[in-house]
């Protein structure tokens, strides 16, 4: 890619961070499903090219072996490499709970500091494209429960790139969601070594009547709803977490100190979801400011449906989010 | 604990047999033709995992089996599904998230159940049929009910944990289990030896001192008198069998992907051990009038044009299935 | 067992719904790791003698092998059957929550009902026994944010017996989750029959000035605070879920209508925990007559730790929910 | 791919390496003592798994080691981490919860972490550190660092998926790790038979085209000359070997159970071949004086009672550990 690039897609945004990476550190290794050059660069091509450059040693196909791949990532790890792995799928993340979170997520405080995991996974996922029940799942919110996990979302292709290149670079263990309706979306190019810090959320809109708390797909979905809402003379605050464990409450809660009004939105089921985390350290600190209960939309409370139809219906809705934040404004 | 050769026992299988099984072959083969076709014209959009080539295995498999036998298999099931006998309207209606669907629309192409023909899970999970198997199997153990459940899986799927633990709870339960492997040579874009340490995957059955035969898949004769005998011992109370069974996918591994990575060698190979003509050239050479096929094949695309036009013209199902069958009871609106 | 007995334990508590169980329906049966008593009837003493009266054909010791485990329970379960899985360690549950939440929890709805999954997990969790990290951890808040499924925990004795009684007559997967430090635990012995309903919580005392929600070992501690609370005049309302999943909305929140204070108690880390629901559900229902923001109180946000100190400094204490308890009477 | 018996290389072990593996021997026998002993007179209390009867096994392996090699262990480890080196004190302090622990007590007993003696992980999930230990291989892989990993597991371990993916991925990459199943014959309270449908572990090592080899783990001699040949292997870019050792747990699974359901002959049997009298009396056959061993056996008894000492007079760690190692930056209060 010699000529600059007008926009990248997601998954450039992807294999960007990566190859920075590689290129940087020669701790840095890729390992997971069809992700050589020879498999044909990662099923989201995400990893095309890499093998090409960096080898099939540091660009690793593996067997259909989840617990082996997180396992050897693991491993590594502590060793002072900083593997990064690709699960497909992040409902395939259920055959391989135990590396992650009886392990990556404990090595650190189970070795009183002598060890640390410094590992990055990676895993689409998301609704909308026709996956069904098994291939659909956000469980962000089991993650965000582990101490010991930081876990992060890009809502954009620069984002996800600068987003990842500083979970490769972090020393915990990071669950990196990418939303597989997005792999194709278009965006910024960043410049080389473009980074976003994690821990840090991003007001990606400013407003001064209520402040809605998202992350990944749903970013643009609340923009533009803040955007009819604006027509209306409703302003909007849109915070843009990233980095959704451990979540940067300072921003949230300076937003909420202004506007005395939130909305939490994510695409996962509402239930037990990372919205109530978010509601209830709102209500905590700031309960007294607060003109109106934190709003929440999610998902329905269903496994995600097949049928076109269903499948709609089940995501959280522009709608939704427009009759929650007005709810709110009482 | 035999890998003896099936092949000597191929002989047995009779021509009404070999009918049976290519009348399974042919619908198999025409409705992955006609999925294709719908969605290359762009009338349907899904994600579609074709099984061309693989069609004598499960024809073959499932016609060793009782209606009531149970059936679990994967994302890539349409073959499995039809040749154990789920009627094509209400396969085709699923396949399109349609209210008359036989899941109601809500499973979909990757998660198939029906039950009434022993279609009991269709897993889009790797390896995780193999364990619900068991279960099945264990099932009809307590009950003493007779049946037999099959689970099919990919090369692929033998490396992953669920397959080890299923296998080795089969054999020390002597479940009536048969584990057919249909071998395709690839998972995903991955190559079976560059996944799989095992030369073979019957290799594995000594570790679980499991009966295990390798056969060629395409071949309805050898494919046949091996489910057969799987099938029969597993009834009898002599547990589990694994059927590696040698096939090949002609196709990429998902509808509109491509398969650059197949040695151009392997493919034309491929292509002229095609499971489909040969069986049929079998049955014509068996003196089988060519009328008979033809006729078998005509009747087979008035069933899919039927089913097609069933699934098209049926409407979705309502918003409120959401919260129905989520929990036994319904989740208030 | 003839002569009545005067108290029992949690095990026996367990055992005896299994017992009643099994004699009452031919489809139940009970499989996992040493449960026969060839085996010694499970680690825990749980299932001690129910393979001599029932045989170990219907009480099966299995490998270690959990993902075989709990699939062939789900594989039996669609065909009618009613098993119940004991998983020693809900830490185990990381290497099956693929069964359970891919397949468990989901068949009956990506059928349209054709199958259904009536089958019981139990398993045992919690700290303060010097288990350390990978032996303690209190996860029913991933569960809860699953729909499809149930999630139960039990108390006291009598409790345990009538909740997994009525799990195993439950057409839904259901967890039922075991605090490991509370086997020994005494209590008063159930009439033969006795069950609890899934579904509906409890209100363990009355009283008018705060509501304390909580479930499994926390509710005796609350229990205890409580009273002392008393001796100053401080009437604590304290309702035990029982079924953590789906909540009792209803009775939460007529209570909290009443007294216009909360506070949510659990062992599980509070970051991301069930308390966040509950707190939101909540402020939500209840936000203009709530008195103070609901308060929450969990274990610490790290895992938890073997050395005895900071095992008990990592669990919730009797101060700190005595503190959230007068942090909402202001 | 060779199940070929190590034995016949046992006489190439020297009387050095004998005494060595035997002053490994004494430690662990001496510890695990210390350990039931403590627990007994109620002065400590903890969740102990004895290793009693399993010495020689892990002597022997650690013995064929570099010192920078790696070990994975499990709950049942102390054999495996004394043996690979670690300092009885901090072994002590760390299983007593105690600030000057390996892991300032956080760990405790089922999670030692010491990186500079090689024990890199130990842990409480049954089949969990075969992955890991692939890791650890892989990086010695791609950073040519020539060390080997050993990973230690039991009989009832290799039902697990982790241990089938585990195989297969370091069999495939060809990793230098050396898989050590410590068959002691029984998964908690279940004997291996029960579980396991292969007759032998090794026999599952053809199925991952794996070099294998079962020994008499409590013969010093042959246990040694397999550890060794497996690590020179393995260093050598050979690849990974599984060692079936088989040996037997004398006691019950965890301090405090019986072990009723172990039939009495079993017992027996192995009483009259506890290994570390075995090993002791090779010794003295090979001309070793009684007294190099006594003044061995009298050291270290001198050495773990100063561990006790240490350990039950170390301070408990502070409380704000727990906002430390959660996350690379501390969790602010
Ligand atoms: C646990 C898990 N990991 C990865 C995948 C993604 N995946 C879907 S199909 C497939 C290949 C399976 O290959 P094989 O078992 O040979 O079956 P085939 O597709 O060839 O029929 C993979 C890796 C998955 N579905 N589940
Ligand atoms: C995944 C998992 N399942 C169950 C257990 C409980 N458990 C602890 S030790 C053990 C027996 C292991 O037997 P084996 O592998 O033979 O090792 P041994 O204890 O004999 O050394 C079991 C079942 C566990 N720790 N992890
Ligand atoms: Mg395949
Ligand atoms: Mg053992």
């Amino acid at each position: 890619m010699n000529a600059p690039l007008k926009t990248i897609s997601f998954s450039q945004g992807i294999n960007m961070a990566l190859d920075e990476a590689m290129a940087a550190d020669p701790n840095v290794f890729v390992l997971g499903e069809d992700v050589a050059d020879e498999q044909g660069g990662g099923v989201f091509k995400a990893t095309l090219g890499l093998s090409a450059k960096y080898g099939a040693s540091r660009v690793r196909s593996t067997p259909i072996s989840e617990q082996a791949i997180i396992g050897a990532a693991v491993g590594a790890a502590i060793t002072g490499m900083r593997p990064v792995a690709e699960i497909m799928f992040m409902n395939f993340l259920t055959v391989c709970m135990d590396q992650i979170v009886n392990h990556a997520a404990k090595l650190r405080f189970m070795s009183g500091g002598l060890t640390s995991v410094p590992l990055t996974i990676r895993c689409g996922t998301g609704a909308g494209v026709g996956f069904g029940g098994q291939h659909s799942d956000m469980l962000e919110a089991w993650f965000a429960h582990v101490p010991g996990m930081k876990v992060v979302t890009a809502s954009n292709p620069a984002d996800a790139k600068g987003l990842l290149l500083s979970a490769i670079e972090d020393d915990d263990p990071t669950l990196f969601i990418e939303n597989v309706a997005m792999y194709a979306a278009q965006g910024a190019p960043p410049e080389a070594g473009y980074k976003v810090p994690l821990g840090k959320a991003k007001v990606v809109r400013e407003g001064s009547d209520v402040t809605v708390i998202t992350y990944g797909r749903p970013v643009l979905e609340v923009a533009a709803v803040a955007e009819t809402l604006a027509g209306e003379g409703v302003s909007v605050e849109v915070i843009d977490l990233r980095t959704i464990a451990p979540f940067d409450a300072e921003t949230v809660l300076n937003s909420v100190a202004k506007t005395n009004r939130a909305v939490v939105v994510h695409e996962a089921v509402k239930a037990f979801g990372v919205g109530a985390e978010v509601s209830s350290r709102i209500h905590e600190e700031l309960f007294s400011q607060l003109k109106a209960p934190v709003g929440r939309v999610g998902s329905k409370y269903s496994p995600v449906p097949f049928s076109p139809p269903l499948e709609q219906a089940w995501l959280y809705s522009r709608d939704e989010i427009a009759a929650a934040i007005r709810k709110t404004l009482g | 604990m035999g890998l003896a050769k099936a092949a000597s026992d191929a002989a047995d299988v009779d021509t009404d047999t070999l009918l049976e099984i290519y009348r399974r072959t042919a619908l198999i083969n025409r409705t992955d033709e006609k999925f294709r076709a719908l969605l290359m014209s762009g009338t349907l959009r899904l994600v579609y995992y074709p099984v061309r080539g693989q069609e004598v295995v499960s024809a073959a498999m499932m016609t060793a089996l009782r209606p009531d036998d149970y059936l679990v298999t994967t994302y890539r099931g349409v073959h499995d599904q039809l040749a154990k006998g789920i009627p094509p309207k209400i396969l085709w209606a699923e396949f399109t998230g349609k209210a008359t669907g036989a899941c109601k629309g809500k499973g979909g192409p990757m998660h198939i159940t029906h039950p009434e023909t022993g279609v009991m899970v269709t897993t889009g999970i790797v390896g995780s049929g193999l364990p619900i198997a068991n279960g099945l199997g264990l099932s009809s153990l307590l009950k003493g009910d007779g049946r037999v459940t099959v689970v099919c899986f990919g090369d692929g799927s033998t490396n992953i944990g669920a397959f080890h633990e299923a296998m080795n709870m089969a054999s020390i339960w002597k479940l009536p289990v048969v584990f057919l492997c249909q071998n395709n040579r690839y998972g995903e874009h991955t190559a079976f030896a560059d996944s799989t340490s095992a030369g073979r995957i019957v290799d594995r059955a000594p570790g679980y001192g499991m009966n295990a035969v390798r056969v060629d898949g395409n071949d309805a004769s050898e494919m046949y008198a091996a489910a057969k005998a799987a099938v029969d011992r597993a009834r009898a109370g002599g547990g589990p069998t694994l059927i590696e069974a040698m096939t090949y996918r002609m196709l990429g591994h998902v509808f509109g992907s491509n398969a650059s990575y197949v040695p151009k060698a392997l493919q034309e190979e491929a292509v002229r051990e095609d499971p489909v003509p040969r069986l049929r050239q079998k049955l014509l050479d068996l003196q089988v009038p060519e009328a008979t096929l033809a006729g078998i094949e005509q009747a087979i695309d008035g069933v899919i044009a039927e089913a097609v036009e069933f699934a098209l013209s049926s409407p979705y199902p309502d918003i409120g299935e959401i919260r129905k069958d989520v929990l036994g009871q319904e989740i208030a609106a």
